[in-house]
């Protein structure tokens, strides 16, 4: 039942093979040195950086982080470098890592997108790009891309002739429909997309009547939004076929389990590490475990794995109408 | 900065919602300097999400037993939580992180404490004792009995001002300073201010050093995500002036950073 | 400063006045009865029914609720006796309320919300109607009429001339933009918008790799949402001149007051009362103290009392570009 | 029905992970019936966000102080937290809800429990006992010291069944019922059975006493967020020839339901 050797953890992203499909998400531990003495990165698949944009930027005023219920709120602004900046600092860096390298761009318009991803292909680094077309924190433009299918697509087709690296776009859940977005980018030769950026919310300080934020509003992340992303992880794999990275409220292996499950091919750890930054490497060993104890030899018998019982599933309007009929003949009513 | 496993050694309650904390800390934690703070994790059932800073009040050796302090105040859930946890309860912590005071070698070094922020002076006050520095302490609290580790305070000069008169100067520990540094004919040349407390009481002693181009470092307080850098969600703003086009970062600039360049309007 | 007399705390939605802002939302509490012995209606500003549809639904298959972190989603698909049980058992039950009665109804398409919105109006027991074209749980056509801002319009547009009740347009939070829908339903005469309905979500068990709802996407409600619910609601109260009604993730008084403060008129609690069936009572003396903290005499004086300080604000593009040139002058970037 | 507050008279560990909690109710709380649950809040700081339903064990009276007991076992979050509640502490009690086993005066009770399931059969055999009524009390379990309760069982007829046949029958509870029935001659007409335990094995007793036309109650389980009745949450699935168009809501029109129509391939 339970096969002694290791498990194949291996999992591919494009061109892109990773060691296991456990990611760092981007914004959670900058480029990886501010935490070499808190995670062995050598265990892990890898890590996506901090956002980078083609000029430094300085980020938003405080506060920036608010603590609610099971979750927070941020509002950064993707403080970073600038492309200058992460040529300087940030490559050095890079070139050290033990773990795939995924550095995430934003860019103003397409033009900018279009330098930053000819700068980073250039800078010999990077394994592949995150495309971040959906960050609520800097403006109306940072989420206009990911929120609209059709400059989505604008995107999406100007950088892909640009590099041979993989692309993968990361999507905003701040949308009525997320696979429309996703099957945008798809047709434009995105090697993937990663989902959720944070979703927009806001906290109030009763005793002094001031948003706690200092841009008032800003992305939530962390176990509250966790059955939100699982959904729009789920509602993306059924609409593409490249690889979904999932992300959102994942705190436990077991969650990164059920992102698996519903068909992600990775995963990416976010606001759950500040308070646990080994959660990384336990996702791993909880993934392998769990490989072991399904009698199976690799994690692809896990992605997808969810069985959706016979009579159980989505309702759709026919099924309602029937439930409904049949009521109808019985008038024995309930509230 | 390492992530270690420390031990509840005592989380005793001094005065009404005020608690000193003692944790056993293993030999990997490094020697933290005064304004250096920890970074603890107050539960494991994710309830609060986020880890949360304190100051370490001291830091002890004897017979190859490591130990540090800390001085809180139950305001809200983590703190609450951490008041808590029994002696022998494991406490998982990462530190110690941050930069601390910089006491210049050759000045005379003003300790002005508000409260709480009584921990980190203490601190320092014994780190200069030790090293046979000679200082002053100046500390205000709401009442007497909120006056925590006065006793303790050896190598310096101490004075006391209370806010209800309960004990020493009946006013704002900012009259004493300014009392302070006119009787006692200081200069900028010959002496400098380290200070912790209310965000409201450091605003004012920063103004009061910038005013007289007189050298302050204020220990600081705000929300923080990583502790390490990374999150980027402790900005520290700066005054126009001073604007350097970015935030420094409270956790790894800060959190003891030149008060009279912070723009304290926009301090959280 | 403390006022010893009570404070007004009469609120107006349209032509419906109420006692105070506090309301229960659609499905908590059924029609009243239900909980006759754990809440004193007489406190509060009254109760929105579980929503009516034309014929009986026998509702979703089981499971229908699952805990999650912080939250709680939901796939009940509007279990209710329909017009004809809606006559027969609830009208009596509805007379006897001694709060405002708010009859939440739902249609499959524009017929069936014109006959409810006419049956209820006969009824002669409602207040208002809380129009919910945002359920989640009954199909494709639950969420259609919120998700598209012309469905809103075909709707409110056909029942508003059937009724002189005040007709309160429950949203869905699922969407790019909420303010375009409230905007539709306050142009097509719409007396007020409620929201947020669910945020849709779903829940895997890794230990048996099924979906643990049966209809496996359900609503999620409960403290997880606050942050979000509030967002939304602050971005409607800007976009629309008609009363807003805020709900989502309510467990104190404290959060009530946000809801307030951001400029909502009244608020519904929700999911938390199943724990705690008092918090309804407890909202109104909590609202009813900080008014007279705030050392004024009505509640008015705290709908939409938030400030957003000089410097802060939601950024913008111009905003953004600014720090960015800033930035640019000096180089000496960060992560 | 009514919202109580009650106070832990004891909360003691009777074997790894079950627990006998013992709370004292207000003279408000009406007298349940076997059968019957209350539904508790087990934390007020909103984590577990949901109240917990448990079955009474029991109901007792004495000199005017009435008393329920509670048999639960920690399985996850808010039975960890309620194991953790103190002699003492007070707690927030709705109930008592739902209906209960309904006993035909003139026939033989066979009570069938399955592991904790024992809980409201135990209440329900004291219950027999005290009208003088014979019955049969079947009782299956992992192992021996998960046999809880079983000295409880006076005025009935007791066997036991053990997975491990560390005590009385080595096998299935369910092979006991199948003995029982066939040697003690009973008939529809003059036995019923009354059961509670995993859903797996209330599905084998359902069949059992559906093929041979027995009047057959069982105590169901499965989620519920506000267990009276108005959120619908709650639904019973019954098997197509017993659809009535609607859901029966477990928590006012059960726990206690007719086995022998239920869906137990739709339930939770
Ligand atoms: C470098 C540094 C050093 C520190 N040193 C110390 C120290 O030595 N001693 C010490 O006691 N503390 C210290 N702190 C503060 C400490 O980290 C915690 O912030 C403090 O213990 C309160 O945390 P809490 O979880 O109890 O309260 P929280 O629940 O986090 O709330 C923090 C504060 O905000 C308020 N608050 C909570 N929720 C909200 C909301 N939704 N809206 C508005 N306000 C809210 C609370 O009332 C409380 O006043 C330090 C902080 C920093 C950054
Ligand atoms: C009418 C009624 C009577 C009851 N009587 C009793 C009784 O007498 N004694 C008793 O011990 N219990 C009884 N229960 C069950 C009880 O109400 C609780 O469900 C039980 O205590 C577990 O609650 P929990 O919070 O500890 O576990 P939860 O955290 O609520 O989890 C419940 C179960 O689901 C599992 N689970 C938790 N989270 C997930 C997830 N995300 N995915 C999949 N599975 C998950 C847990 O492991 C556990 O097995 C009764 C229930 C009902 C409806
Ligand atoms: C402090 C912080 C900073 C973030 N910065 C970025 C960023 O620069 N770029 C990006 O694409 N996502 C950023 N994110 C979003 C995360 O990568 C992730 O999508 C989101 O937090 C959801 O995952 P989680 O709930 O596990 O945190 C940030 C999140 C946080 C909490
Ligand atoms: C069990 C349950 C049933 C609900 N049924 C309805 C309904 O019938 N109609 C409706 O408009 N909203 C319904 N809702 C949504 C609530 O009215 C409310 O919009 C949502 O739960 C957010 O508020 P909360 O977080 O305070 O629960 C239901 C919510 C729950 C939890
Ligand atoms: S708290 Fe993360 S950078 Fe300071
Ligand atoms: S739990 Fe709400 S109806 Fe049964």
């Amino acid at each position: 039942m339970t096969p002694a050797t290791k498990p194949d953890l291996r999992v591919s992203i494009g061109s892109l093979e990773l060691r296991n499909p456990i990611l760092v998400a981007s914004g959670i531990i900058g480029f990886g040195k501010e935490y070499e003495h808190l995670v062995n990165l050598e265990r892990i698949g890898g890590i996506v950086t901090k956002t980078v944009t083609l000029r430094p930027r300085a980020g938003n005023p405080p506060p920036r982080v608010v603590e609610t219920v099971a979750g927070m709120l941020n509002s950064i602004g993707i403080e970073n470098p600038g492309l200058p900046g992460y040529f300087e600092q940030k490559v050095p860096i890079l070139r050290e890592l033990p773990c795939a390298r995924i550095v995430s761009v934003e860019g103003e318009d397409v033009g900018e997108f279009e330098e930053l991803v000819r700068g980073v292909d250039r800078s010999g680094v990077a394994d592949a790009i995150e495309v971040n077309i959906s960050c609520p924190n800097v403006g109306p433009h940072g989420m206009r891309y990911s929120t609209d299918a059709g400059m989505a697509r604008e995107v999406m087709t100007a950088i892909r002739p640009l590099t041979k690296l993989p692309l993968i776009a990361k999507l905003t859940p701040n949308v009525t429909r997320i696979a429309e977005i996703a099957e945008a980018c798809a047709g434009c030769g995105a090697d993937a997309v990663s989902l959720v950026n944070t979703f927009v919310g806001m906290a109030v300080d009763s005793r002094n009547r001031k948003p706690i934020l200092g841009t008032v509003l800003g992305g939530l992340s962390g176990p509250a939004i966790k059955p939100l992303a699982l959904a729009k992880a789920w509602e993306t794999v059924q609409a593409v076929d490249i690889p979904v990275v999932g992300m959102g409220g994942i705190a436990k292996a077991a969650d990164a389990l059920e992102f698996l499950l519903v068909g992600c091919t990775a995963v990416e750890i976010g606001t759950a590490m500040f308070a646990d930054p080994g959660l990384p490497e336990a996702c791993v060993t909880g993934i392998s475990d769990y490989v072991r104890a399904m009698g199976e030899h690799s994690v692809d018998a896990v992605i997808g794995a969810m069985e959706v019982p016979a009579g159980r599933g989505p309702i759709r309007a026919g099924k309602a109408r029937r439930d409904a009929a049949r009521a109808a003949r019985n008038k024995g009513g309930t509230t | 900065m390492k992530q270690v496993a420390c031990t509840v050694v005592e989380n005793r309650e001094l005065t009404k919602g005020n608690f000193l904390l003692t944790l056993r800390v293993p030999r990997q934690f490094s020697k933290p300097e005064p304004g250096q703070f920890v970074h603890l994790r107050l539960s494991t059932d994710g309830e609060p999400l986020l880890r949360r800073p304190y100051s370490l009040e001291g830091y002890f050796e004897r017979r190859g037993i490591r130990a540090i302090r800390i001085y809180y105040s139950v305001v809200g859930r983590g703190s609450r939580i951490l008041s808590g946890h029994p002696k022998g309860r494991e406490l998982d912590l990462i530190g110690p992180l941050g930069v601390g005071f910089k006491p210049a070698r050759r000045k005379t070094a003003i300790l002005v404490a508000g409260g709480r922020g009584v921990a980190p002076l203490l601190f320092l006050s014994r780190r200069l004792t030790e090293k046979k520095r000679p200082h002053v302490f100046l500390f205000g609290a709401r009442s007497k009995n909120e006056l925590y580790g006065v006793r303790e305070v050896k190598g310096g000069r101490l004075h006391l001002a209370s806010d209800d008169g309960s004990v020493g100067y009946h006013g704002s520990v900012l009259d004493l300073l300014e009392r302070e540094w006119s009787e006692s004919g200081h200069t900028p040349a010959t002496a400098e201010i380290f200070t912790c407390g209310p965000h409201g009481l450091l605003h004012a002693i920063a103004d009061f050093a910038r005013e007289r181009g007189i050298r302050c470092e204020a220990s600081l307080e705000g929300p923080m995500a990583c502790a390490v850098g990374a999150c980027r969600g402790c900005p520290i703003p700066l005054r126009p002036e001073h604007d350097q086009g970015r935030y420094p970062a409270m956790c790894v600039e800060g959190p003891v950073y030149d008060a009279t360049v912070v723009d304290w309007e926009r301090l959280p």
